[in-house]
């Protein structure tokens, strides 16, 4: 069997359910793949993983891995298992957010580290400055404390996870405000597929993906599919043993929402989409060139047809 | 490769003349700068040497005249992160944790019975890690340089509490008992021969606690705060693989923390003037 | 015991049955026994005997810096404890034990400075013991650039130079020279005329003890006990050549006879 | 065993000040829940609604007491929700960067006592590698070991080691610096090697020094081992369960998290304080 | 000089206008300046004059403790670091300096073990000098169990535990009664008859300098200078009365007249 090492963007929770999936149900086995799932997290950056030769694939988003390629390290999406993002701000309304143009002179929480670009667009369209003028950025931690201590007014989220642990903490939906980037038009692509440009001029690291993309978005249509199934498999594969069934259920019901729309080709619709998005971020964007060659449909192609 | 062998050499030629400067002119004042500033360097010419002989992806390791082209470029970056985290966050934690420390040292002298009680609690807390405290501190605190200032806070104050405890029972036996002699009264014995006593002890607490100032305001920032300061600029430039940028606020880290060092080791020179480990040195 | 008679009138120390007994890993070291000892007002009482007998373990009982395990030690009719809080002592301990981080003068200063004396008498007085003991122009050094002997000087100095009642010298002229320790004797013996001290004194010298003394205390070791009190007929008025004399040849014969009877090798 | 009574009391003290603490940080909480829902809230409400919060401010003690049982007690050791599992995974991780870095900073500190090049040049260098902060290039650290094969236990260790070694080279540096100079003429007269002043006069002069800064160490390992298991992968130990209650906003998993570390700690500083006092009994140091 | 030729046949040190001046915070001390000697093989000098005067930083010196800034010092015609290269040196300082972590035994054992003694060997010369000095039993103690007096002892006997061909002693017996300081003056000039050491020797007593020297050297203080050189005419063969001998009167007499004229308020 041919070794190939994934390294997610996060920790291990439903987002990555259709990889477990695949790991689990062998349908990687069945490709003759020998799969490896890497958890992230916060302080891991995919992109450098993959540079150090310690993945041969890695889910990120699109932002973060165009960034990458900027900054001299060529990775190509190869598939897109997530047709729509599923990040937004969510509100609290007791502090008078209700449109986009009651956020002038509030705190905003925002996440960092290539994930701001689509708040900065959104801003630039709104006409807010964020340097504190207009509203106030904080660069948020990793839960939703920020918006339950009231430290500010609205907090990044995703529609998956964050969203509802606040809704946990015992504030209602109708007491929140939310603001989806994809209805706002400053959606990104998140969790894409990627591999280093170079390997994919080898025909043998082609065929593996070939086959890893088929048995990944097999998994992923058995886990929308059934959504309970896929929840637990994620459960047993978390080693640090935090996460509850609850959660990961409601989480994997919120997945298969965004990645409904897609059979793991990528749209150059989308893709386009976002590079607008990202270069119309402000003083400072995180690119400054159209990105060339950045995605390809070399293996889309050849695993789904 | 060329690169990388270019760089070994040097170095074995900079130990060997730095081994030669040592014995042959060690007392020499310039000669006790020039060394370390060639071993410095030498680091770094071989770092540079190996990232480039080795081909080293610049997104896992830049060279260190990458690093200096961003350090120049990103001036004004740099003095606004230095200000929020160092002279807002770590000092002024600093200030107060061992200020805090200093004075409760003095306190519990007084009472054995607090000093067993508190000193294996006061391990016990300061075994805590910061990654733990700081997002509850963040929490607390908020996201500004307070939460900061709050952990470095917490960090300093156990080692320097530690020191100054066992500072203040420093004294030799001959000492306590002229006092006793004398009939000196506590706050005497205190003043006249137990803080000076315990001033090397102190300061030994007080250069530690500066290195921990530093990681801890930069450390804190990496679980909130506002969109400026070091903590804050590493952890979002790792994330845009900006490494340059991230290795250019390491460098000001490890100056400003060296910087610091060397203010509190200079002022130690200047207060425990008397103790052989300084007077062999002069 | 009859030659304790003469002090009984104002006994400033008073020892009955004292025994100081220290535990150590190794069992417990006896270092005083039974010991017996009256010293009266203005006595000048010198003690001597074989290393390890326990002299420094009495002048530190007296001083309350040790605690006897048995018997009853008084010191103006109260305990040591008090006595020291009531600031009766000066002290010469063996060694100088001088602060390293106060220089010479400071570190003589530093009695007066406790005992609360005004800034002009604390630097009236320091001048005066460290030209006393032969170190003025000595007094901004450190006592590290100090040799051994100018050290033990400085310390003789911090001891006289406040008024205890209570002078006790551990050994104070063991690092000196016959020359500067015939001084100091002689400029100890007019202190002592002056001020009518009491003064306890371990010396090692038997012509220093005879010559200085009203009385001298003899010791033996294992476990440290008082085997001979030697009353001086010496006058109190003493030249340096009274060392010449039989009547001082005589006591010290004594003295040294009381001190070869305690060493078991004899 | 004298120290019992304190340490009960100043527990008992931590206890109140923490139980006010707990009651005033999460009552704005109770508070806000009871007009979200038009309650009206006595006293004895919003105190018991502090005591039993989902995700406190400041959870109370015994909810992080009944975290830590549950953690240690409630599971089978070999089970991913066991803190004793998690706490070896760290253990291990710990122990290994401890020798590490105790070897090197003792070697580093014999060099620079010795070699006068070594003392000019590496303790400036040393003072600024600790003003790096760790947890920055942790993730570097560990990608670049990985990219050169080796993963699992050793990437922590060496993050580990790397906070070891400073207290470990500063204090014995200090220590084999002790003997003063009579104690070095001494052996000057006897024309002793320098191999005899180390191992006659400068190790044992340095061995209080050495336990205090291997006591400080060994703390300072945990927190490296903690620090490593962040950007391993978040997989398994005390540090992953400290992240992974904070990405849930887990109050309480953290303080049991927190806790276990901190015991953690005491109980090898205990271990490290035992060795020292059978050592310097044995050499007649401890009086 | 003429009394130096007497030594000339095998000088072991020689000093030829030795000057040593330290550097302090307050500007340079003259320690020595201009010393001149030579001390013969077989040569029991004793060095006496007031405290400060360089005593303890000349003995330093030969021992290549310090480094003279002027002048020449030789110790058996090579470099006093090359001497103690081929341990040449057994030196008593001024103070005990015992390694607190060994016990007394194994302070004794010290020099022994760094030279290179078998292990039987070791044991029996332990036992032998701890003897010499009156410590038996006391092997076993750590040296803070031990008086003053006792831990001076135990330093004696660890130089006296090898054989080194010059023996350096500062103040050895400074701490010591007068029997036992008899008693190791005995035993000491006993040694120094069977082996033909070259000893250097510093002390404050006058008697003991002219009972053991075949030299006496008087120094005076600030800078610190030799002022008179005194040769012995006593025999080499000593009972303890020799001290009452005219001869042995009129010498120390010389000698007091020498330290005399050192000290400036005489
Ligand atoms: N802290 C201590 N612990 C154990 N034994 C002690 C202690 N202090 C003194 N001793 C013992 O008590 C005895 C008396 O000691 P002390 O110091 O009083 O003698 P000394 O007469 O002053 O001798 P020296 O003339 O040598 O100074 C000695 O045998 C000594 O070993
Ligand atoms: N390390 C030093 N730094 C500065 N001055 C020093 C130092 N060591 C000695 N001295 C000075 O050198 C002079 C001679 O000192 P030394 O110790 O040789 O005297 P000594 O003759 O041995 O006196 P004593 O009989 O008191 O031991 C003294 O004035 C002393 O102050
Ligand atoms: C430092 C950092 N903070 C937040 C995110 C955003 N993010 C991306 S995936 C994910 C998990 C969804 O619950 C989150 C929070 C990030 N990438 N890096
Ligand atoms: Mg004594
Ligand atoms: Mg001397």
């Amino acid at each position: 069997a041919d070794d190939v090492k994934l390294q997610l963007k996060w920790v291990t929770q439903a987002q990555f359910a259709g990889y477990y999936v695949a790991l689990e149900k062998g349908f990687y086995e069945a490709e003759d793949l020998n799969v490896t799932i890497l958890p992230g997290g916060p302080d891991i950056a995919p992109p450098q993983v993959m540079a150090g030769g310690g993945a041969d694939v890695m889910v990120d988003w699109l932002p973060s891995a165009l960034a990458a390629r900027e900054k001299g390290l060529p990775i190509v999406n190869i598939a897109q298992p997530f047709k729509s993002s599923g990040m937004m701000l969510t509100c609290l309304k007791e502090t008078g957010v209700s449109t986009p143009a009651d956020l002038k002179g509030k705190t905003l929480g925002v996440w960092f580290g290539g994930n701001e670009y689509p708040f900065l667009s959104w801003m630039n369209t709104l006409g807010l400055k964020t340097d504190g003028t207009d509203v106030t950025v904080l660069k948020q931690g990793f839960n939703v404390d920020p918006l339950l201590q009231k430290q500010a007014a609205c907090i990044s989220t995703m529609t998956y996870n964050e969203y509802w642990q606040v809704i946990d903490a015992g504030i209602k939906p109708e007491e929140l405000v939310t603001f989806k980037y994809e209805d706002q038009g400053v959606a990104t692509l998140e969790d894409g597929l990627y591999v280093l440009e170079a390997n994919l001029a080898d025909p043998a690291f082609e065929d593996k993906m070939v086959r890893f993309v088929r048995a990944s978005m097999k998994g992923w249509k058995y886990a929308e599919a059934n959504p309970d199934e896929a929840a637990m498999i994620v459960l047993d594969n978390d080693e640090t043993g935090a996460q509850t069934e609850t959660h990961q259920k409601r989480m994997m019901g919120e997945v298969a929402k965004l990645t409904a729309g897609s059979n793991g080709t990528l749209d150059p619709v989308d893709f386009d989409r976002t590079v607008k998005t990202l270069m119309g971020g402000g003083s400072d964007p995180v690119i400054s060139a159209e990105p060339v060659g950045a995605w390809t449909h070399q293996i889309t192609d050849k695993a789904l047809n | 490769m060329i690169w990388a062998f270019g760089a070994v050499l040097f170095w074995l030629l900079a130990m060997a003349l730095n081994t030669w400067l040592a014995a042959r002119h060690g007392a020499s004042r310039a000669v006790q700068l020039f060394i370390p500033a060639l071993f410095g360097i030498t680091l770094l010419v071989l770092w540079e040497g190996l990232v480039r002989g080795l081909a080293v992806s610049p997104v896992i390791l830049p060279a260190p005249s990458v690093i200096a082209a961003r350090f120049a470029g990103a001036l004004p970056i740099l003095w606004t992160d230095f200000v929020q985290t160092i002279l807002k966050g770590a000092l002024s934690g600093y200030l107060i944790g061992c200020g805090a420390a200093i004075v409760t040292a003095i306190v519990i002298d007084r009472s054995p019975f607090l000093q067993r009680g508190l000193l294996p609690v006061g391990n016990f807390v300061a075994a805590l890690p910061i990654v733990g405290i700081a997002p509850i501190l963040v929490m607390w605190f908020g996201f500004d340089w307070h939460s900061k200032a709050a952990v470095v806070v917490v960090m300093v104050f156990f080692p320097v509490l530690v020191n100054m405890v066992a500072g203040l029972k420093a004294t030799d036996a001959l000492q306590r008992d002229q006092m006793a002699t004398w009939s000196a009264s506590y706050g005497q014995a205190l003043v006249k021969l137990r803080l000076p006593a315990a001033m090397p002890f102190l300061f030994n607490g007080l250069k530690i606690a500066t290195t921990l100032a530093l990681i801890g305001a930069i450390v804190a920032e990496f679980f909130g705060s506002p969109t400026r300061g070091m903590g804050f600029r590493i952890s979002t430039a790792v994330g845009q693989l900006d490494l340059p940028l991230v290795w250019a606020e390491i460098a000001v880290a490890a100056l400003a923390g060296s910087a610091f060092y060397g203010a509190v080791a200079l002022i130690e020179r200047g207060v425990t003037f008397w103790h052989p480990s300084q007077r062999g040195r002069s | 015991m009859m030659k304790d008679l003469s002090s009984m009138a104002a006994p400033v120390i008073e020892a009955q049955g004292v025994g100081l007994t220290f535990e150590t890993n190794d069992g417990p070291v006896h270092a005083l026994k039974d010991v017996n000892l009256t010293i009266g007002r203005g006595d000048f009482v010198s003690f001597i005997g074989p290393s390890g007998c326990g002299k420094t373990t009495f002048l530190r009982a007296i001083a309350a810096l040790e605690h006897p395990t048995e018997g009853r030690l008084t010191v103006n009719g109260m305990t040591p404890d008090k006595a020291r809080q009531a600031r009766a002592y000066g002290y010469v301990f063996q060694a100088a034990g001088l602060y390293p981080w106060r220089t010479i003068a400071g570190n003589v200063k530093l009695p007066l400075e406790i005992m609360g004396f005004s800034r002009a008498e604390q630097e009236e007085r320091v001048q005066k013991v460290l030209s006393l003991v032969d170190l003025e122009g000595f007094g901004k050094k450190f006592p590290w650039q100090l040799s051994g002997g100018m050290q033990q000087r400085a310390s003789i100095a911090r001891a006289l130079a406040f008024d205890a009642d209570i002078l006790l010298m551990d050994e104070p002229f063991g690092a000196l020279d016959e020359i500067v320790r015939d001084r100091l004797n002689e400029e100890l013996l007019k202190l002592w005329a002056r001020t009518g001290k009491t003064i306890g004194f371990v010396t090692h010298s038997i012509p220093e003890a005879v010559y200085l003394s009203t009385r001298i205390v003899v010791m033996s070791p294992r476990p440290g006990r008082i085997t001979d009190v030697i009353e001086s007929t010496l006058p109190r008025e003493r030249p340096l050549d009274i060392r010449d004399t039989p009547e001082f040849i005589a006591i010290a014969h004594r003295v040294r006879e009381g001190l070869r009877a305690g060493h078991s090798y004899d | 065993m004298r120290s019992v009574l304190p340490i009960l009391t100043v527990l008992a003290a931590i206890l109140v000040v923490w139980y006010g603490a707990a009651v005033w940080l999460n009552s704005a909480w109770a508070y806000d829940q009871a007009a979200r829902e038009g309650r009206e809230l006595t006293l004895v409400d919003v105190v018991n609604g502090t005591m039993a919060q989902e995700r406190p401010v400041l959870p109370v003690p015994h909810q992080v007491a009944k975290g830590l049982w549950d953690g240690v007690a409630g599971q089978k050791i070999t089970s991913k929700r066991s803190l004793v599992w998690h706490g070896w995974v760290t253990l291990s991780a710990t122990l290994l960067g401890f020798a590490i870095g105790t070897g090197l900073g003792i070697a580093l500190a014999v060099g620079i006592v010795h070699n006068k090049a070594m003392d000019l040049s590496v303790m400036p260098w040393a003072i600024a590698s600790q003003t790096i902060p760790i947890l920055a290039i942790a993730p570097m650290v560990i990608v670049v070991l990985a990219s050169l094969g080796v993963t699992g236990l050793l990437p922590k260790a060496v993050i580990s080691a790397y906070l070891s070694f400073f207290p470990v080279l500063v204090g014995m540096v200090k220590g084999l610096r002790a003997p003063d100079g009579m104690q070095l003429d001494l052996l000057k007269t006897y024309n002793a090697s320098s191999a005899a002043t180390f191992w006659k006069l400068r190790l044992p002069a340095s061995m209080p020094y050495l336990f205090a800064s291997l006591k400080v160490g060994i703390a300072a390992s945990l927190v490296g081992a903690i620090v490593g298991e962040l950007p391993a992968g978040a997989t398994a130990g005390l540090g992953a369960r400290l992240l992974s209650g904070s990405y849930y906003g887990q109050t309480v998993q953290i303080w049991a998290a927190l806790f276990a570390a901190a015991t953690l700690a005491a109980v090898l500083v205990m271990v490290v304080g035992l060795i020292e006092r059978v050592t310097l009994k044995r050499m007649g140091m401890a009086r």
